[in-house]
C-alpha cells in the first residue's frame, strides 16, 4: 500500500520528517507493506496546493497541518474523522497524548487530527548581555516586571543594543496577546460561543496595559523587526518573545557565532501562568480508501513513538511517554519549555477562530502602530470578535 | 555627438549599477558559506562552491535541480512554439482582418488578462485531473498555451506595419495566407521574438500552476524545485543555496536572452521601403 | 475606341520595333500573352471568395479554442462562483450579489482597496517613465550596450520567489546589503520593510525591479518600428534629444506604451508573490493588497465565492482603467 | 468588349468625395495615361482598379465581368505604387522575384527573369541590396521591376519615372513602350510629365477634382481641348488666357491687351458675350514693328538652349508666357511687340467651355 | 569667404564608396543645383551637408567653420527629403509648424506663417489632414512647406517637385526663386528636371558615380561641357555622339556617317587620333537635296506640339535624335538628309575630355 503524505515542514522539521519516512519505509513500513511518499511543500504554498487538490478530490491520503486549520478543513467536509475502532486498531490511544494537543484535533465532537508535537510561546534571552548588564544569566526573568527591569538594564548597554523584541504584527501579535489574556482569564468566549466572555473587557484591558508599559519603557526597536534571530545572533538584543520552533536558529547561532542563549517560559503577567500553543496534527483528507487510511494510521502510530526525534527539531512533544525518556531529560532547553506543558492553552477549536485571530492581530497591529489606544483597542476587539462569531 | 554618447553611456551605467546591485549580491553570496549571510556586508569574506555542489548534486528528498531544468526546458520549448503558432495568426487576424466578432473576441481576451490568475486554478486543476494530466509535463504546458499577452503585443505591432506592403503583396498575387506568412511575419519579427522571449521567461519562471499540478520530480519545473529546495533546511542557513540555485537555474535564460536580444533590436523597419 | 492618329501608333510601335533593341525581348517572353495571370473568369475564383471570408476565422480559431478552454471557461466559472457561497467542495447556496455587497461594507476590503490604489499610483508612473527612458537609452548602438541590456533584463530570469527572498535579506536594516551600500555612500539607511509607510514603497521598488525589463523589451521592439528619417527631419527642425522624445518617440510609441500601461496596471493590481513573501501583508497590515485578501479568503478560509468576487472587482478596476487608457490614446 | 470599364464610379474617404461619377472604357492593349493636378484622384483610381480601395459607388468591369469585390490577386493586374512599397526585408532580387515565387515559378527561371529585368533597369549590380540601401531612383526602379517582371493583363503605373534622371527616363520610357507592344497588355499610366503623356498614350484622360475633363488622343487634347482646364493643363509652358468681352467695336474684342484681327473675328460669338481667349506660348513671334498684335515688358527670360521662354507683362497687367527662338533678342525690361497666328487661337465661354 | 565649402569630401557605406574626393565652394546666396544620374550620390551629399550622414573623409565648412561633427540643429539648414519624412502623427499644419514650435515661436505667429506657406503651396484646405490622407503630390508639398517656413542659412532640396504636375511645378519653381531672392539664402537643389536646373541655378554641379564632372553656370554647361558625360547629360534630347578617327582624307574624319566639312576640320587634332564628335539634336535641320551632311532612315517621330523629335538610323548603324520644327515633313520609314551647324559641333578625345 502506497500513500502520499504532504507536509508543510521546512528546515530541520523537514529533514527530520523525511528521515523518519525513509526509516519507516525500510522498517515498519516494509513489514506492514506500507510505503509513504513524502512531499514537503514550502509552507507559503502549502495551503494553495492542498486546498486545490482537496477541491478536485485529488488530495493525498495523509497530511499534517497546524491545529488551527483543523476546524476549517473539517467544517468544509474536507476531512474524514477517525473512528474509535480505527484508532484502537492502529494502537493510538488518546491517553498517551497531552490532552490539550489531542483536543486541538477535535471539531464538533469528532476527532479529525492526531497531534505530533506542540509549539508554545516563550522567551529567549542572551546570557552574555545579561552578564554585561549585571544580571544573573542563570535566572531568567519570570514575570512581566522582571522582564522589563532586565530589558531596561540591557538597553542601557549601548545605542544599538535593544532590551527586548516582541512581535508587533503578524501571528506573533495575537499569539502573545492570547498568552497574556489567558493569564488573566481562561475564557475568551461565552458558553455558546456567540460572543466574548463576560470578563473579556477587563482581562483585555489588563493585557493592553501591560503591553503599554512595555512600549512606554522604550526598551525595544520602534518598528517591527523582521528577523529578530539575526539581531540576537549579533548580541544586539537581550530578550526575544518567540516560540520553540526557532530553537534551531539559536542553536546554530550558538555553534557558529558563539552566542550564549537561554530559554525561559513565557513570563507571568496575570494571575496564573499560561501560554499560547499550537500543535501539528496528522489529518486524513476525504477520499482516501480504507486501505489508505489503515496505512496512514500505521505510519501515524509509528511516528508517534518517535516523539523525541521530533522534539529535537524544536517542539514540545505531545506524547507523554517522551517526557520520561532519558535522552529527553538531557536536553536542557527542551525540558525548560516542556515544563510548562500544564499551562499551555490552545485556541478554541471553532471555525471562526482564524477570523478571530485575524481580528485580534489587526487590533493589536493598530495598537502597536499607535492608531488606537487601550480603550479603543478593547472596543475593537469586543466588536470584531463578536462579529466574527 | 560624442558628448551625447558619453552622456547616454553614463546614464546607462548608473541605472545598470542600481539594477545590478541586488543581482551582484545574489551572485556573490551564492559563493559564500551559509553563515556569511548573518554577518551582512557587501562582499562576503569567505568563498565556497559548496552551494553549487549542493544545487547540482543534492537530490534532497527526490528533488533534483538538473531534472527540473530538463523539465523546464522541454516545457518552455513546447510552450514557446505552441504560443507562437497560436498567437501570431490570431493576432494578425485581430489586427488586420475584418470579421464578425473581432473586437468582441479581442476584448474578451484582454479581459482575462486582467483577471487574477489565481482564480482559474481550481477549475484548471479539475480539468487537468479529468484528463489525467495531474503531475505530468503536459499538465503544466497546456494552460500556458492560452496566454493573452502575446496576442496583445503582436496585435499592436501588426497594426503598425504599413498597409502598402500588404497591398503590394496582394498585387504580386499573394493569397491572404501568403501575405501573412511572407510579409507580415518577417516584418513583425522583432515583436515575435519579443513574444517568444517573454513566453520563454514566463514559462521558465511560472510558479503557482506548476506547483499545484506537479508532485514528483519527473514533472517539477525549476521554480518549484527551488522552492522545495528552499524548504530543505532552515531558511536563513539555506540562503546561500537558494541564491546559488537561483543563479544556476537562470543561466539558460540569460544565454537565451543574450542571443535573442539581437533579434529584437535588429529588426527591419517596416517603413524603410516606403517613400 | 476613339480615333488615335496613326503617327502616334507608329511612334509607339517603333520603340519596340527599333532594330537596335529588337533582337531579344528584354523583359517578357515571346509567348507571354498566352501565359498571363489568372483570368477573372476562372471558376476557381468563386471558391476563393468563400475562402476569404473563412480565412480570418481559420486564423483565430486555434487560438480562440485554446483560449476558451484554458482561460475563458475557468474565468467564466470564477464569475459564476462569485455569485455563490462556495466552499472547498463547491456551492453551498446561491447568494446573488451578496458577496459583493459584503465586500463593499467591509472595512478590510476598502483598506485593501486603498493600499492597492496607492501601490498602483507609485508603481505605474515609475514603470512608465523609467521603462520609456531606459528603452530609449538602450535602443541605439553604443559600446557595451548588450551588457547594459542584459543587466536590465536579468531580473526577468530570476523567479519572483527567489527575488523576493533575496530582497528580504538585502533590505534588512542591520545586515542588508542595501543599507550597507547607502552607508558606504554616506546616505542614511532605512528600515525598508518594517515601517508601514515604507514597506509598500519598498515592495513597489522590488516589483519594479522585477518587471521593468519586461516592459523595456516590449518598448525596444516598438522603438525599432519608428523610421529613422523622422528623427532626421526633427533634427533639422531643431529638435534636441528631449524634444525628440516628446514629439516623435512618445507619440509614435503610444500604441506600444499602451501595452506597457495596461500591463503595468495589471501588475499593480495583481501584485502578489512579492507581497506574500516579503511582507505577508504587514507591517501592521500596510501591504495587504487586494490579491492578498483574495488569497486569504480563498485559500485560507475557503470562502471561494468571496474570493472570486474580489477577483471580479479587481478585473473590473483594471478593465475600467485600461478602457480609459484606450480612450485617451485613441483620441490623440 | 472593352478590357476595362468603369461606370459611374465614385469614391469617398469618409466625408471627402474624391472621385465623382467616373466613366471610362479601356480596350485591350490600350495605353491610357491619367493626368491631372496633384490630388485630383489619379492614384485613387488606380488603386480602385487594382482592388486595393473599395469602390464607393458604380461598377468596375474587367473583361466584362463585374469586379468591384474581386480580390486583387484575381484581377490580373500589376502596379507600381507611387510610394514604391518595397518589401524592406527582401533584397532587390527578392522584391522583384516575389510575385514569381508566389506563382511557383522555378527558381532558375525566377533568377533569370530577375536578371533580365535588372539589366533593363540598369541595376544588375544592386540585386543583393536591401531597399534601405538604395537611392530614391534606384528604389523606384525596383518598384518598376517588380511590376514588369510579371505578365498581367493590366499594368498600373503610378508616376513610375518621377525620380529618375532624364536619360534613364528616356530609356525606361522606351522599355515600357516596348513591353507594351510585346505583351499587348493594357496599361494605365499616371504621370505629370507631358512628354511621357504625349508620347506614350493612346488615350489621355484629363482629371480634375475627381472628375473627367476630357478623354482623347494626345493630339486631340493639345489641338482641340474641350475646355479651359484641359487647354491650360496640356502644353508647356501653359497656354495664355485673356478675358475679354465680345464687342462690335474695333477688332471685335473688348480687351485691354488683345487685338483680335480678322481671323478670330470670324469665330466670335454675339457681341456682349464674355469669353476667354487662349493662345499657346509657342504661337507667338516677335513682331516686325507696326504689326504688333500685343505688346509687353519683358519680366523674365529663360534661355534653355533650344528655345527661350520669355515672360512679359502687358499694359493691361497680364502675365504672358512666350516661347521664342533660342537667340531671340529679348532682355529683361525690354518692351517688345508680338504677333501670333490667329488660326491657333482658342475661344472659351464664361464657363470655360470651348467655343471654337 | 564662401558660405559652404566641401574639401576632399568622401563617403563610404561600409565597403561601398559613394562619394569620392568632392570639392565645392558655394557663395552666400548662391543657388546651386546638383544633377547626375540616379544613384550618383546627390542625396548623400545633401545629407552630409545637413549633418545627417557622417563624413567619412574630408572637411565640411559652413561660414568658414569646420562642421563635420556639428549637430544638424546648429548648422542652420532646412531640407526637403527625397522621401518626404513627414511626421505621420501630426497634421499638415503640425508638420509645417513643428520647427517653429521647437524654436518657441508664439502660437499666433506659427499659425499665421503656416497659413501663408499653405497658401503658397495651394493647400490651405488640407491643413488639418494627416499625411496618410494626402496624395503623393500633396505630401511632397508638405515637405516643401516644412522647409521653407523656416528661415535657415542654407536650404537643401532633394527633388522637391518630382511628384507635382507641370502647372504646379512652374508655380512652385517661381515661389522658390522668389523665396531665394527675398531671403538671400543659399540653396542647394537636386533635380532631374533639366528645365528646373537650367532656369533656377546660378551654378550647376554635374555628378557621376560620386565624382564631380563639371561645375558651372547653366549656359556654360550647355554650351561648353567639359566632357562627354556632361555634354550627354545636359540638354534634351541627349546630344548625339559619333565615334571617329581623324584622318587626313576626305573631310578629315574617318566615320561611316559623318561628313565634317571645313568648319570642323579647323579644330581637328592630328590625324590618327580617335575622337568623338558631339552634335546636339537641335543643331540639325532638314537638308535641301544635295547639301546633306548626314542621312538616315526615320525610325521614330514624336510630335510634341511645339517641336518634333525625330529618331533616325544612319547607314552606319547609329541612332540619331533630332529636334525639328513642329510641321517638319518626316514620317516613319522616310529616308531623310540632314545638315547641321558646324559651329555647334563639340569634339572629345578618347577619354571623353573635351577637345574643342
Ligand atoms: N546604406 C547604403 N549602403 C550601401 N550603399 C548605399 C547606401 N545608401 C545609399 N547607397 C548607395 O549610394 C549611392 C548614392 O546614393 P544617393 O541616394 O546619394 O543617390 P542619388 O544621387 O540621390 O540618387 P537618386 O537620384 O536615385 O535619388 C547609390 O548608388 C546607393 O545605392
Ligand atoms: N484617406 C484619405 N482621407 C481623405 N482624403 C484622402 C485620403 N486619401 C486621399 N485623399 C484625398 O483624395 C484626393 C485624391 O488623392 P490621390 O492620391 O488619388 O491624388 P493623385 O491624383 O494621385 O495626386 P498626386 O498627383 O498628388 O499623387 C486628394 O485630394 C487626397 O487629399
Ligand atoms: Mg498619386
Ligand atoms: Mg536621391
Amino acid at each position: 500500500q502506497s500513500i502520499d503524505f504532504w507536509t508543510l515542514f521546512t528546515g530541520p522539521d523537514g529533514e527530520a520528517i523525511s528521515d523518519m519516512v525513509a526509516e519507516f519505509n525500510e522498517s515498519a513500513g516494509a513489514d506492514a507493506d506500507v510505503e509513504v511518499n513524502l512531499l514537503v511543500i514550502p509552507w507559503d504554498d502549502f495551503n494553495t496546493k492542498l486546498s486545490v487538490s482537496m477541491a478536485s478530490g485529488q488530495a493525498p491520503a495523509l497530511t499534517i497541518v497546524n491545529s488551527d486549520r483543523v476546524p476549517i478543513y473539517a467544517n468544509q467536509g474536507a476531512l474524514e474523522a477517525f473512528t474509535a475502532e480505527e484508532l484502537e486498531t492502529a494502537g493510538i490511544n488518546k491517553d498517551d497524548y497531552i490532552a490539550a494537543s489531542w483536543d486541538a484535533g477535535m471539531f464538533e465532537g469528532e476527532q479529525y487530527g492526531v497531534p505530533l508535537g506542540m509549539f508554545p510561546r516563550h522567551i529567549y534571552y542572551n546570557k552574555a548581555l545579561f552578564e554585561q548588564a549585571g544580571l544573573d544569566p542563570e535566572s531568567p526573568p519570570t514575570t512581566g516586571e522582571e522582564v522589563l527591569a532586565a530589558a531596561e538594564a540591557i538597553e542601557a548597554l549601548g545605542d544599538d543594543v535593544h532590551g527586548m523584541i516582541f512581535a508587533k504584527s503578524g501571528s506573533g501579535a495575537f499569539r502573545d496577546f492570547y498568552s497574556r489574556y489567558w493569564q488573566y482569564n481562561p475564557d475568551l468566549y461565552n458558553e455558546d460561543m456567540t460572543d466574548v466572555s463576560d470578563g473579556f473587557e477587563e482581562a483585555a484591558t489588563n493585557v493592553l496595559n501591560d503591553i503599554q508599559a512595555m512600549i512606554d519603557a522604550d526598551v525595544s526597536p520602534e518598528n517591527e523587526v523582521d528577523d529578530p534571530g539575526q539581531l540576537f545572533a549579533q548580541n544586539k538584543v537581550g530578550i526575544v518573545f518567540s516560540q520553540i520552533t526557532d530553537l534551531n536558529l539559536y542553536k546554530a547561532a550558538a555553534e557558529n557565532q558563539g552566542v550564549e542563549y537561554g530559554v525561559a517560559p513565557f513570563p507571568v503577567y496575570g494571575n496564573e501562568p499560561a501560554t499560547f500553543a499550537m500543535a501539528h496534527e496528522f489529518l486524513i483528507p476525504r477520499g482516501a480508501s480504507a486501505e489508505d487510511r489503515a496505512a496512514a494510521l500505521t505510519f501515524i502510530e509509528w511516528v508517534g513513538a518517535r516523539g523525541f526525534e521530533w522534539a529535537m527539531t524544536g517542539k514540545v512533544p505531545s506524547q507523554l511517554a517522551v517526557f520520561e525518556e532519558e535522552r529527553f531529560q538531557a536536553e536542557e532547553d527542551l525540558v525548560t519549555i516542556a515544563d510548562i506543558r500544564d499551562t499551555i492553552h490552545f485556541p478554541p477549536s471553532i471555525v471562526a477562530q482564524p477570523d478571530v485571530d485575524r481580528v485580534v492581530r489587526e487590533a493589536m497591529e493598530a495598537f502597536y502602530a499607535g492608531r488606537a489606544d487601550v480603550d479603543q483597542t478593547v472596543q475593537n476587539l469586543v466588536r470584531g470578535i463578536a462579529s466574527e462569531l | 555627438m560624442r558628448r551625447k554618447q558619453t552622456l547616454r553611456w553614463t546614464a546607462l551605467l548608473v541605472i545598470s549599477l542600481l539594477w545590478i546591485l541586488p543581482v551582484a549580491s545574489l551572485i556573490l553570496f551564492s559563493f559564500a558559506p551559509p553563515a556569511e549571510v548573518l554577518s551582512g556586508g557587501i562582499i562576503p569574506s569567505d568563498w565556497t562552491f559548496g552551494n553549487y555542489e549542493k544545487v547540482v548534486t543534492d537530490a534532497g528528498r527526490g528533488v533534483s535541480i538538473p531534472q527540473a531544468m530538463w523539465n523546464s526546458t522541454v516545457i518552455m520549448l513546447v510552450q514557446v512554439i505552441g504560443v507562437l503558432l497560436l498567437d501570431v495568426p490570431a493576432a494578425y487576424a485581430f489586427a488586420r482582418l475584418r470579421f464578425w466578432g473581432r473586437d468582441l473576441f479581442f476584448f474578451a481576451t484582454l479581459l482575462t488578462l486582467m483577471m487574477p490568475g489565481i482564480l482559474e486554478i481550481i477549475s484548471l486543476y479539475e480539468m487537468m485531473s479529468g484528463m489525467g494530466l495531474v503531475d505530468t509535463r503536459m499538465g503544466v504546458i497546456l494552460p500556458g498555451l492560452a496566454r493573452v499577452i502575446g496576442i496583445f503585443i503582436l496585435r499592436q505591432f501588426f497594426r503598425q506595419v504599413p498597409k502598402e506592403l500588404e497591398e503590394a503583396a496582394r498585387m504580386d498575387g499573394a493569397t491572404n495566407f501568403q501575405v501573412f506568412l511572407r510579409i507580415m511575419v518577417p516584418l513583425a519579427a522583432p515583436a515575435i521574438t519579443t513574444v517568444a522571449i517573454i513566453t520563454a521567461l514566463y514559462s521558465w519562471n511560472n510558479f503557482l500552476w506548476p506547483l499545484v499540478i506537479t508532485n514528483t520530480p519527473g514533472s517539477m519545473t525549476v521554480p518549484v524545485a527551488v522552492s522545495y529546495l528552499s524548504a530543505d533546511t532552515s531558511a536563513v542557513l539555506n540562503y546561500t543555496v537558494i541564491l546559488a540555485a537561483a543563479f544556476f537555474t537562470s543561466l539558460p535564460m540569460i544565454i537565451l536572452f543574450l542571443f535573442g536580444q539581437r533579434w529584437i533590436v535588429q529588426g527591419m523597419r517596416p517603413t524603410s521601403g516606403i517613400k | 475606341m476613339p480615333a488615335v492618329p496613326t503617327w502616334i501608333r507608329r511612334c509607339r510601335t517603333s520603340f519596340a520595333a527599333s532594330p537596335a533593341n529588337s533582337k531579344t525581348s528584354h523583359i517578357a517572353d515571346r509567348q507571354a500573352p498566352t501565359a498571363r495571370g489568372l483570368s477573372p473568369l476562372d471558376p476557381k475564383a468563386a471558391g476563393e471568395m468563400k475562402n476569404n471570408r473563412l480565412f480570418p476565422y481559420l486564423m483565430v480559431a486555434p487560438y480562440l479554442l485554446t483560449f476558451g478552454v484554458f482561460l475563458g471557461y475557468p474565468i467564466l466559472r470564477a464569475v459564476w462562483i462569485s455569485l455563490f457561497d462556495w466552499g472547498i467542495f463547491g456551492p453551498n447556496e446561491f447568494v446573488g450579489l451578496a458577496n459583493y455587497i459584503d465586500l463593499f461594507t467591509d472595512d478590510r476590503f476598502w483598506a485593501s482597496f486603498f493600499i492597492t490604489g496607492t501601490f498602483a499610483l507609485m508603481y505605474v508612473p515609475m514603470v512608465m517613465i523609467l521603462s520609456v527612458v531606459i528603452a530609449v537609452l538602450l535602443h541605439r548602438a553604443l559600446p557595451g550596450i548588450s551588457i547594459f541590456r542584459t543587466v536590465i533584463f536579468f531580473p526577468l530570469v530570476v523567479n519572483v520567489a527567489v527575488a523576493a527572498i533575496a530582497f528580504n535579506w538585502l533590505f534588512q536594516p542591520e545586515v542588508g546589503t542595501i543599507n550597507a551600500v547607502l552607508d558606504a555612500l554616506g546616505l542614511p539607511g532605512q528600515e525598508w520593510l518594517s515601517r508601514p509607510g515604507w514597506a509598500l514603497f519598498t515592495v513597489s521598488l522590488v516589483t519594479l525591479w522585477i518587471n521593468l525589463g519586461f516592459m523595456v523589451i516590449i518598448l525596444l521592439a516598438g522603438l525599432e518600428n519608428i523610421p529613422d528619417d523622422l528623427y532626421e527631419a526633427a533634427r533639422l527642425d531643431g529638435s534636441n534629444a528631449f524634444q525628440d522624445l516628446i514629439y516623435i518617440t512618445i507619440p509614435l510609441l503610444l500604441p506600444i506604451m499602451l501595452i506597457v500601461m495596461v500591463l503595468s496596471i495589471v501588475h499593480a493590481f495583481q501584485v502578489f508573490g512579492e507581497v506574500l513573501i516579503m511582507t505577508n501583508g504587514g507591517p501592521f497590515g500596510s501591504t495587504t493588497v487586494l490579491t492578498m485578501l483574495l488569497y486569504e479568503e480563498g485559500f485560507r478560509d475557503f470562502a471561494l465565492g468571496r474570493a472570486a468576487a474580489i477577483g471580479v472587482i479587481i478585473t473590473i478596476i483594471i478593465a475600467a482603467l485600461s478602457f480609459i487608457q484606450f480612450r485617451v490614446f485613441r483620441q490623440r | 468588349m472593352a478590357e476595362l470599364e468603369l461606370e459611374n464610379v465614385g469614391k469617398s474617404f469618409g466625408a471627402v468625395e474624391v472621385i465623382r461619377n467616373f466613366n471610362l472604357s479601356v480596350e485591350e492593349g490600350e495605353f491610357v495615361v491619367f493626368v491631372g493636378p496633384s490630388g485630383c484622384g489619379k492614384s485613387t483610381l488606380l488603386r480602385m482598379i487594382a482592388g486595393l480601395e473599395d469602390i464607393t459607388s458604380g461598377e468596375l468591369r474587367i473583361g466584362g465581368r463585374k469586379c468591384n469585390n474581386v480580390e486583387p490577386r484575381e484581377r490580373g493586374t500589376a502596379m507600381v505604387f507611387q510610394s514604391y512599397a518595397l518589401y524592406p526585408h527582401m533584397t532587390v532580387a527578392g522584391n522583384m522575384g516575389f510575385g514569381l515565387k508566389l506563382s511557383r515559378t522555378p527558381k532558375a527561371e525566377i533568377r533569370e527573369r530577375v536578371e533580365r529585368v535588372a539589366k533593363v533597369l540598369q541595376m544588375e549590380h544592386l540585386l543583393d541590396r536591401k531597399p534601405s540601401e538604395l537611392s530614391g531612383g534606384q528604389r523606384q526602379r525596383v518598384a518598376i521591376g517588380r511590376a514588369i517582371i510579371r505578365q498581367p493583363r493590366v499594368f498600373l503605373f503610378d508616376e513610375p519615372l518621377s525620380n529618375l534622371d532624364a536619360a534613364l527616363r528616356v530609356d525606361m520610357r522606351m522599355e515600357l513602350s516596348k513591353l507594351h507592344a510585346e505583351l499587348g497588355a493594357t496599361m494605365i499610366y499616371v504621370t505629370h510629365d507631358q512628354v511621357e503623356a504625349m508620347t506614350m498614350a493612346d488615350k489621355i484622360v484629363v482629371l480634375k477634382d475627381g472628375e473627367v475633363q476630357q478623354v482623347g488622343s494626345p493630339l486631340e487634347l493639345y489641338g482641340n481641348p474641350a475646355n479651359l482646364f484641359v487647354a491650360g493643363f496640356i502644353g508647356s509652358p501653359k497656354m495664355n488666357f485673356f478675358d475679354a468681352t465680345v464687342s462690335s467695336g474695333r477688332d471685335g474684342l473688348d480687351s485691354p491687351d488683345l487685338k483680335a484681327g480678322p481671323a478670330i473675328e470670324a469665330q466670335l460669338p454675339p457681341p456682349g458675350t464674355e469669353i476667354t481667349v487662349g493662345i499657346r506660348p509657342q504661337a507667338f513671334a516677335l513682331a516686325e514693328p507696326g504689326t504688333e498684335m500685343l505688346t509687353g515688358e519683358v519680366s523674365l527670360v529663360e534661355r534653355l538652349g533650344d528655345q527661350t521662354i520669355t515672360e512679359l507683362h502687358t499694359p493691361g497687367g497680364k502675365r504672358l508666357m512666350t516661347v521664342l527662338p533660342p537667340e531671340a533678342p529679348v532682355a529683361m525690361g525690354d518692351r517688345v511687340g508680338l504677333t501670333f497666328d490667329p488660326s491657333k487661337v482658342l475661344l472659351f465661354d464664361a464657363n470655360g467651355r470651348r467655343l471654337a
